[in-house]
């Protein structure tokens, strides 16, 4: 069951990374795109702990952990850029 | 070693020794120095004459010392009566030439340069006659084109003077690297350098059908040096330099070598049909051609040296006829013609330095102004005319009985029609000399008042002159030499003797008609030479010089065409190199048969692949909006992260993804600064023209790729997962390959890091120290800019957030060496968290209060990852060798200690001081643009109203 | 003051060693006491960035406000979901609601504004100059006000108690 | 899989050589980040796929490990490309804030006189 | 592993799955950048939660131990989620959207994008003194 | 035993701390950087001593054993390259410090060191990848000394160089990648004896790589067509530091010496006919770029690089032959060429620095104008290859090695011709500079005349003729040791056997 619950699951997040890179694509403002990407990474980030799950191994667990983090980081980088220009100032 | 063979190595090494001194003693006066550059000579002289007698009774002196052997090269010496003869003239003339140019020189000259390029000359010309090694010949006689490039420079102020030096140089130089060819090909057709070997191979030489090659390219060198035609035209324009240069090189020495040369191969090369052909004709047409122009020269110096290419000619053709009495004719004229012309050259050089001019047309009627110049001229042009009692005479009348039985391609009168011609101009040009220069009425439009120089200056080409006269009258005292150097050309045992009076001979006849034929061109020159001028005819040096210019506009177009600074053709062509290259390689063989069994694909893999193409391809589309390109970026590093850890790669994942955000990061802190779009300038050719290349590399590199994928190989990875555990102590194979199999990889890679960073820092520095930071402070960044820099609910945010992402970067380092993570990702992690603080708080508050410089971070990194490395010393062990253990200290469980893990701190702190290092360089940049500085943590905080002291605290 | 300076921020110890204890996922002794070490080490390290600590009345409430806001949560995105799914697009009625706020610590500010965001079809899009309102967008609202009043009487109310 | 990593590979080649041939800094950046991203995933390839192999080692039993010596070398990589990356991103603004010009190509012939 | 884990797993995965997939879905659908910014922030997240909370009742009923850290990633989330939304929005505001689009902040002082913060004694913003480098 | 890790580790433990505790005190950098060169020149004796009995020494890092860990490897090669470049260094740096170059910039010293810790470890290492990581920090210390003091044109070009090579580690990765898939292992010595176990008829992938690491070696060698980078490089780097790189073109010329001798070289059937289908042609091309560059140049600096690239051409045309005969030779050539580069380059810093730019046009002369010709000419003859300095010897033993029917035509005609064309080309600019200045009056308004050079700062140029000179003296004890070396390269077994036998000294 947990099969075919897990492959549900992980094409659900197939198609919204499809949707996400239509998204991305699409714009049409940057901030949509930088919404998709970081939409994107969460879903990622999904996929991850599912395939976790499925091999049975916590091993992925820290990408799944990074990806979250540096995900932020990221987007608010871009964002300050569009907002600031300067993300350090 | 001979007897005497010591003398050979001084006399070769005295003039380079003697060349340092003239420079140094020039503050003593110039007397003083000229003394000094005297003594080498006189020195080589002496010894020269101590070792004559031997040398006259047939004895060859030898001297050896080994060099390169394994080149075949070594510093050997002979001296025979050809290189006695040789070595006289030139250490007897340069001492005269000294004596000359003591006087010669004016008090602006640079006396002790001067003497110190003629020492080096004189040391190269000795080189070349005594050499018993060919390669060691060709050593020196490089040396003559450089130094005689310095001698004809040497009045640096003067075009001529740098334009002749130039030509010079160039055609003898490139005489002398065909040579080299030649010289190369003689040795190993003869197998050995050694002059005395090779003069002993003569018929296996002429045999090989390597002879002509090697003969063309070795008469090149000859030719070149000696002037002969077609390469004449570089020794009139070697005039501008002092006379006393001209004196030597273009009378005695240099050009001499050429001939020398040939004289010296003549056993071994001459005697053959090529032989005579190349060569006699060559001389021949020279002779003819260069007595021509020299009548109609109006430079003293000038016909001088056209005179010179004429005798140089001269002797070419008598070599070149192959006949043993033509070579004894040759090493006679050799003599004569060194006394008669320098003679005049020096005279020349009197009548320039008295007159101010040289040019002929100005002159005239100096006989009774000069009287002594005009003696001492006159005798040497008579002799050069051929007229008996001088000594230029008796060659003359050996050189026309050689010629007048002489059959050139079947014909009995080509020769000797032309080389009466030859003479019969010689006749006219050299009475020319006489008289339009010291006959006729006295002038009173000199440019300076002449009168004859004083002694010193006109001893030495009275010595000539004397010495012309005496060998005129009395030749047989010449006999000696002239018989051990003709032995020594030809090689046989001739004992030819020397007569004023030959009989009546053809050559006779030939010698009146020259004469007669000379004084009536004499007094027709003012019409012949109003036609001269009209006539045209190839100006040789217009015609190098525009073969130069040529050359250099050439090399120019092709240099500066290929090298314009546009490195995306460099790049385009790199690829396309690769590409192909590459092909080739891979068309060379085949592959063996796929093995391996292809993997599935999952549908959300394959997404993931799309997710990538797209995005590879919306940045190349899209690239020129450069932050959306950067947006774009973003997800192929996700892709990949997700990509690895798919594929069994945690590690890579988690280090791609780290490095990816804090490289777009920089990205975006440089873009701040850049132009936000790039313009579509590329001509849709160039753009068809990269796709294409880029095209090419894609399926290359993904062909490549497919191609290993599907085949099995053994690897040497086994062992590391072996031994990971047992020899490394950790259990992420990938980890401990890292930091211990192959830690010295990591070493350089961490040592990459900490270059960066201080490179980057350097680099700021240069920035805001030049030119670009007042660019900088003029920029502006405000418009369009949202009002809120340091939102505070970012901030609070990240008061939280930071600490739990360092106490990830903590747990993620502590656990590399056994689960995915380590020291690099750690760093990176920490630097990320510390990155959202300035983001946060902004950089200025941040860095107020950072408690440690980043420059201290990469040093301390790098060293203990260095320590760590030099630690297993004391072990006995190499470097980098790791040691762990366990530790149980209760209540806390089991755990491991590991060097590696010391080492891995050392990655962790360069990567941590190297990220900010980097950052706050850009920021550096950014403050200096004439960005504002926040000094509370948040734009505004609500609180502090609230409660004012907590805000001020921890300032 | 000393313990001040050594433990500036309790609350954050505690939340790092309970991070440390889920990153390494394994309760020992050892790991509880390696993730108190952090717990202390690393805010101390971090302190200045954090000069002030934010004064917490009511922790208790904290507990309380925890499982509201998560419930909001889990309805918020069915609610979501099913405008997403199946509500038209021309019938999707966004606003803009500008929501005054009292409260004056940045941190309950924060939290209020993210409690907003992670709820019912709100978004906070940004503050006031000065802190003092909130720029909410709304998602679909029949009744904009409402939203408002929801916000200041659900949240905020319970937030000022425990800031306070 | 291993079509998919190839052609993977290629793309981004393909791209970074594209953009490594524009004449601005910063398009020629990009593509050799893409570049990077290529050379990564191939030189992690070269120890061939596998998936839950990781190269962890296993305490219970026998297990298989795929390749774990590429995996370092691109670890490696990774990190020197960095390095590299970020000094090319600086050097790259010093050049346009000295020459005002972000183009990449130079022209580097100036007058001199013929001698 | 009991049925009724199996069916708790498949459940929560099953929710999550779709709560993704609205949230990419809103993304696309949604006619408004406003709009869409709805969509991921709550439904993105959720789901992930769900994921987590699939993940930490299998490893407890496979492994037989409490798996946590699927925590930390969802504590991660929700910390940052708020401010990612809150910067996207920002971002569009301050690019697409005039002072006058939106209402009035009520206060003394307009939206923070568009007005400056109060100047307090020691928050004037004053231009850095370029430090001079000193000459090694 | 340790010695042989010495030349990297002794700088790279010097550089950090040069660059974190001497920042700001440019005598105590200088004092360390200086004791550190020396240092390192004496290490290198010690080297090339113990290598000089013809034994391979192998330090195993970790203690693993080859191919499992990386191995450092002593031969005479190796040790030759090691003091070529300790001397070097020790060369330039006293110029840079005399002149004042290593003042104008941050980390001067830091990164000299970095940059010998990259070429001796380049030098040393037995591992393919290894190579790639010293590549790569001897580049980055590169990319930090050119751009050394900033400046516009500077700038610019330093950007241009770093692209190049990035793109050059590249395919650098791409060839290790494709020989890693290939022969699954990475040490030199075990790659030479894997790789002759591959059948010849399904070679094409080893073959690939082979071909691709001969072009990234070919990069850093500037043979044509990947040369474009070089003249701008030099042109535009510090004098000094370009003075440094003429070691650097001979990293590259070194790799594809040791690896296309070692791994793929003479005798192994799948690879052993890639070296010379394009390496031999390539360089002839480069040999005519380099004279045509010198007769064209409107600048000193890049008719210097330029003559640098013609040298390159001539090393690797007795490279490409792959005898032991032309490789010796080609040593030979190697040593002279580094010296008369760098010397050519010391020397043209200081009459660049004492003139209004290095355009070949006509300027009044500078201070010292007599001494500085003298030091030009000097270095020119020896960077043209013309007696009396070594690199006439060096072309005549590079001209001796190569007398195959096939290649003695096309190699001598270059040889010979380029010489030619170079000593034309030097000769003009040579006139230009110091000759046809003294016929030019200096301006009636100037600046005050520039200092004239100090004993110390013409010293290195001087003592790098003087070894262009020793050169030459001892040419035959230099060249008997190069056969020997030559010998060691070619005697694969003796390098494979001492790598991978375990228990052979480490
Ligand atoms: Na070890
Ligand atoms: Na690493």
């Amino acid at each position: 069951m947990i099969e075919y619950a897990l492959l549900f699951t992980a094409l659900c997040y197939g198609v919204a990374l499809i949707l996400d890179l239509w998204r991305i694509a699409q714009g049409p403002s940057s901030a949509d795109r930088i919404l998709a990407l970081d939409t994107m990474v969460i879903n990622v980030i999904a996929l991850l702990v599912l395939y976790g799950i499925w091999r049975g191994t916590a091993v992925y667990f820290e990408a799944a952990m990074l990806i979250a983090m540096v995900g932020f980081v990221s987007t608010v980088a871009y964002c300050r850029f569009l907002l600031r220009g300067d993300i350090i100032e | 070693m001979s007897a005497g063979g010591h003398f050979l190595f001084l006399i070769a090494l005295l003039p380079f020794v003697g060349a340092l001194l003239p420079g140094l003693m020039i503050r003593a006066g110039r007397t003083v120095c000229a003394w000094t550059a005297a003594v080498p000579t006189a020195l080589a002289l002496v010894m020269l004459l101590i070792l004559a007698p031997a040398v006259l009774r047939g004895e060859v002196i030898t001297a050896e010392i080994e060099w390169l052997p394994q080149l075949g090269l070594s510093a050997s010496f002979f001296l025979d009566g050809l290189g006695l003869l040789f070595a006289c003239m030139i250490t007897g003339v340069g001492l005269l030439i000294t004596l000359y140019a003591r006087f010669y020189l004016s008090g602006d000259d640079p006396m002790g340069q001067f003497y110190t390029y003629l020492l080096l000359f004189q040391g190269a010309m000795l080189g070349i006659v005594i050499s018993d090694n060919i390669l060691l010949l060709l050593i020196f006689w490089e040396l003559t084109s450089l130094s005689s490039f310095l001698l004809i420079g040497y009045w640096k102020h003067l075009p001529e003077g740098r334009q002749g030096a130039r030509m010079a140089l160039a055609v003898t130089g490139a005489g002398g690297l065909a040579m080299i060819g030649g010289m190369l090909i003689l040795g190993s057709i003869a197998g050995s350098y050694n002059l005395t070997d090779i003069l002993q191979a003569g018929d296996a030489i002429r045999a090989s059908e390597m002879y002509l090659p090697a003969l063309i390219l070795i008469l090149l060198g000859a030719f070149t040096k000696s002037a002969q035609f077609p390469f004449h035209f570089w020794l009139p324009h070697a005039m501008a330099a002092p006379t006393p240069v001209s004196a030597y090189l273009h009378s005695a020495t240099m050009v001499k070598a050429g001939v020398f040369l040939m004289a010296r191969m003549w056993p071994v090369l001459a005697g053959t049909d090529a032989w005579f052909y190349i060569v006699a004709t060559t001389g021949l047409v020279t002779m003819v051609l260069g007595a021509l122009i020299a009548l109609f020269k109006d430079d003293l110096k000038a016909l001088l040296a056209f005179s010179t290419v004429s005798h140089l000619g001269l002797l070419t053709m008598l070599l070149g006829f192959g006949t043993e009495a033509a070579a004894v004719a040759a090493v006679f004229h050799i003599i004569n013609h060194l006394t008669f012309k320098a003679a005049l050259f020096m005279t020349a050089g009197i009548v320039d330095h008295e007159t101010h001019t040289r040019d002929i047309k100005r002159l005239g009627g100096l006989r009774h102004l000069m009287p002594v110049t005009f003696v001492i001229g006159t005798i040497a042009a008579l002799s050069m005319a051929g007229i008996p009692l001088l000594n230029g005479f008796i060659s003359k009348e050996m050189m026309l009985e050689e010629a007048s039985h002489t059959v050139w391609a079947g014909s009995p009168y080509a020769v000797p029609v032309l080389a009466t011609l030859g003479a019969l101009l010689s006749v006219a040009y050299s009475l020319r000399f006489v008289f339009h220069v010291f006959m006729g009425p006295v002038r009173d439009d000199y440019p300076h008042k002449p009168h004859d120089p004083p002694f010193g200056m006109w001893a030495a080409p009275a010595l000539l002159a004397t010495l012309v006269v005496v060998i005129g009258v009395a030749p047989f005292l010449a006999e000696g030499i002239v018989t051990a150097a003709a032995n020594a050309v030809t090689g046989a045992d001739l004992h030819p003797h020397l007569y004023i009076w030959h009989g009546v001979t053809p050559a006779l006849f030939m010698s009146i008609i020259a004469v007669a034929g000379g004084a009536v061109l004499l007094l027709m020159h003012r019409p012949l030479d109003a036609a001269w001028i009209k006539a045209p005819r190839p100006e040789a040096k217009a015609i190098f010089d525009r073969l130069i210019a040529g050359a250099v506009a050439l090399s120019r177009s092709v240099t500066e065409g290929a090298h314009n600074g546009a490195i995306s053709r460099y790049l385009a062509i790199f690829t396309v190199a690769s590409v192909t290259l590459g092909y080739i390689a891979y068309r060379g063989s085949g592959l063996s048969a796929p093995t391996r069994e292809l993997l599935v694909v999952p549908p959300v893999i394959a997404v993931g692949w799309v997710m990538l193409i797209v995005a590879t391809v919306a940045v190349v589309t899209m690239h020129h909006n450069r932050f959306r390109a950067l947006v774009l970026i973003g997800i192929i590093g996700l892709s990949i992260s997700a990509g690895f850890v798919y594929l069994s790669a945690p590690d890579l994942a988690l280090t791609q993804i780290s490095v990816e955000t804090v490289t777009i990061m920089l990205l975006l802190l440089a873009l701040h600064f850049l132009p936000k779009e790039t313009p579509k300038e590329s001509p849709i050719g160039l753009k068809l023209r990269d796709g294409v290349i880029a095209l090419a590399a894609g399926a290359g590199v993904g062909g490549l790729a497919w191609a290993f994928l599907r085949r099995d190989i053994e690897t040497i990875s086994g062992y590391h997962i072996a031994n990971s555990y047992e020899g490394g102590g950790g259990t992420n194979v990938v980890n401990v390959i890292l930091v211990d199999f192959r830690g010295y990889d990591t070493y350089g890679e961490i040592i990459v890091l900490g270059i960066a960073g201080f490179l980057i820092y350097a680099l700021m520095h240069a920035l805001l120290d030049g030119p670009a930071a007042r660019r900088l402070k003029n920029m502006d960044y405000s418009q369009d800019r949202s009002r809120d820099r340091h939102p505070l609910m970012m901030v609070v945010v990240t008061r939280v957030l930071m600490p739990i992402a360092i106490v990830v970067g903590a747990y993620i380092f502590l656990r590399g060496h056994n689960q995915p993570g380590g020291g690099f990702v750690a760093g990176l992690v920490v630097a990320i968290a510390l990155l959202m603080q300035y983001m946060a708080s902004g950089f200025a508050w941040t860095q107020e209060r950072k408690r440690i410089e980043y420059h201290t971070m990469i040093g301390l990194g790098v060293v203990i990852a260095g320590l760590t490395g030099v630690g297993a010393w004391f072990a006995g062990q190499p470097f980098l060798t790791s040691a762990y253990t366990y530790v149980h200290l209760p209540p806390i469980e089991e755990f491991e200690l590991a060097t590696a893990m010391l080492f891995d701190l050392g990655v962790f702190l360069t990567v941590l001081g190297a990220v900010m290092l980097m950052l706050y360089s850009l920021s550096r940049i950014a403050r200096f643009a004439g960005e504002t500085v926040n000094e509370g943590p948040m734009d505004y905080d609500p609180g502090a109203n609230v409660a004012e002291e907590t805000a001020t605290e921890g300032r | 003051m000393l313990m001040r300076r050594l433990v500036p921020h309790p609350l954050l110890s505690l939340t790092l060693t309970l991070v440390w204890l889920g990153l390494v996922n394994k309760f020992t002794l050892g790991n509880l006491i390696l993730g108190a070490g952090f717990g202390l080490v690393i805010p101390m390290l971090t302190a200045p960035y954090w000069p002030d600590r934010p004064r917490i009345g009511r922790p208790l409430k904290i507990a309380e406000y925890g499982l509201i806001v998560l419930w909001d949560i889990v309805v918020a995105n069915v609610q979501v979901a099913m405008i997403i799914l199946f509500k038209r697009e021309r019938a999707i009625r966004s606003h803009w609601i500008p929501v005054p706020i009292e409260l004056n610590s940045a941190e309950a500010i924060t939290v209020l504004a993210g409690t907003i965001t992670m709820t019912p079809g709100t978004v906070s899009a940004t503050l006031a100059a000065d802190g003092r309102s909130i720029l909410v967008h709304c998602l679909h609202a029949d009744d904009p006000d409402a939203v408002r009043d929801e916000i200041k009487q659900r949240y905020e109310t319970r937030l000022k108690e425990i800031f306070s | 899989m291993e079509i998919i990593v190839a052609s993977a590979v290629g793309v981004l080649t393909a791209g970074g050589v594209y953009l490594l041939l524009r004449l601005r800094t910063f398009p020629v950046i990009l593509g050799l980040a893409l570049l990077s991203y290529a050379v990564n995933v191939f030189l992690f390839a070269s120890g061939r796929l596998a998936i839950d192999q990781s190269p962890i080692l296993s305490k219970y039993g026998e297990a298989s490990y795929t390749d774990p010596l590429p995996q370092a070398l691109v670890l490696t990589a990774i990190v020197i490309s960095f390095g590299m990356t970020a000094v090319l991103v600086m050097i790259g603004l010093a050049s346009y804030l000295e020459a005002d010009t972000d183009r990449i190509d130079l022209d580097d012939t100036r007058e001199g006189e013929d001698a | 592993m009991s049925l009724t884990a199996e069916i708790l797993i498949s459940l929560a995965l099953v929710m999550s799955g779709i709560f993704g997939f609205v949230g990419s879905y809103g993304l696309v659908k949604l006619k408004d950048t406003l709009q869409r910014l709805h969509a991921p922030t709550k439904a993105t997240t959720l789901g992930v939660g769900g994921v987590l909370i699939a993940s930490m009742i299998y490893f407890y009923t496979e492994k037989g131990h409490l798996s946590i850290h699927e925590l930390l990633i969802t504590l991660f989330l929700f910390l940052t989620a708020p401010i990612t939304a809150n910067f996207i929005a920002k971002a569009y505001m301050a690019r697409n959207l005039r002072r006058e689009d939106l209402p009035p902040s009520g206060g003394e002082y307009g939206w923070s994008i568009y007005d400056d913060p109060p100047q307090g004694k020691d928050l004037a913003p004053q231009p850095e003194t370029p430090e001079t480098p000193k000459a090694p | 035993m340790h010695w042989i890790i010495l030349p990297v580790v002794l700088p790279a433990m010097l550089a950090p701390l040069i660059g974190f505790v001497m920042r700001h005190d440019i005598v105590l950098a200088r004092t360390a950087s200086v004791a550190g060169t020396v240092a390192l020149l004496a290490v290198a004796l010690g080297l090339f001593g113990m290598a000089a009995d013809g034994a391979t020494h192998v330090y195993r890092l970790g203690d693993w054993p080859a191919p499992f860990g990386i191995v450092l490897v002593l031969d005479r090669l190796s040790a030759l390259m090691v003091l070529l470049t300790a001397t070097l260094a020790l060369m330039v740096l006293v110029h840079a410090i005399a002149t004042g170059w290593d003042a104008r910039g941050r980390h001067f010293h830091a990164l000299f060191q970095f940059q010998l810790m990259g070429i001796c470890g380049a030098f040393l290492t037995g591992d393919v990848f290894n190579l790639f990581v010293f590549f790569e920090v001897l580049l980055i210390a590169s990319y930090g000394l050119m751009i050394h003091s900033g400046g516009r044109d500077r700038m610019q070009a330093g950007l241009q160089y770093v692209v190049m090579n990035l793109a050059g580690s590249t395919l650098f990765l791409f060839a290790l990648g494709t020989l890693y898939a290939s022969t699954g292992t990475l040490n030199i010595a075990d790659l030479a004896r894997v790789i002759p176990t591959i059948p010849p008829e399904e070679a094409a992938l080893v073959r690939v790589a082979a071909m691709l690491l001969m072009i990234v070696f070919a990069v850093k060698a500037a043979l044509f067509p990947v040369q474009f980078w070089l003249p701008g490089t030099y042109a535009n780097a510090p004098a000094p530091v370009a003075a440094l790189f003429a070691i650097m073109t001979k990293v590259g010329a070194y790799a594809i010496l040791r690896v296309h001798t070692v791994s793929f070289g003479p005798g192994i059937e799948g690879t052993e006919d890639l070296a010379a289908t394009w390496l031999f042609p390539a360089a002839i091309v480069t040999i005519a770029i380099g004279a045509f560059g010198v007769l064209g140049a409107r600048r000193l600096m890049p008719l210097i690089a330029f003559s640098v690239l013609g040298s390159m051409g001539t090393l690797l045309i007795a490279l490409a032959a792959f005898t032991p005969e032309a490789t010796s030779a080609g040593l030979y050539y190697l040593v002279h060429s580094t010296f008369a580069a760098a010397c050519l380059f010391l020397v043209a810093d200081l009459v660049v620095t004492r003139r209004a730019g290095d355009t070949l046009a006509v300027r009044p002369p500078t201070v010292q104008n007599g001494l500085f010709a003298a030091l030009f000419f000097a270095a020119a003859i020896g960077m043209a290859g013309m007696p009396p300095l070594s690199g006439f010897l060096g072309k005549l033993l590079v001209l001796d090695a190569l007398r195959t029917p096939g290649t003695i035509g096309w190699a001598w005609t270059a040889v010979l011709a380029g010489s030619l064309v170079t000593i034309v080309g030097f000769a003009r600019a040579g006139s230009a500079l110091f000759w046809k200045s003294t016929a030019t009056p200096a301006p009636e308004t100037e600046a005050p005349a520039p200092a004239a050079a100090s004993p110390l700062e013409v010293a290195p140029a001087v003592a790098g003729l003087a070894v262009l000179a020793l050169l030459a003296v001892f040419a035959g004890p230099l060249s008997s040791y190069l056969q020997d070396t030559a010998a060691q390269l070619y005697d694969r077994a003796g390098y494979v056997t001492a790598v991978l036998t375990p228990e052979t000294e480490g």
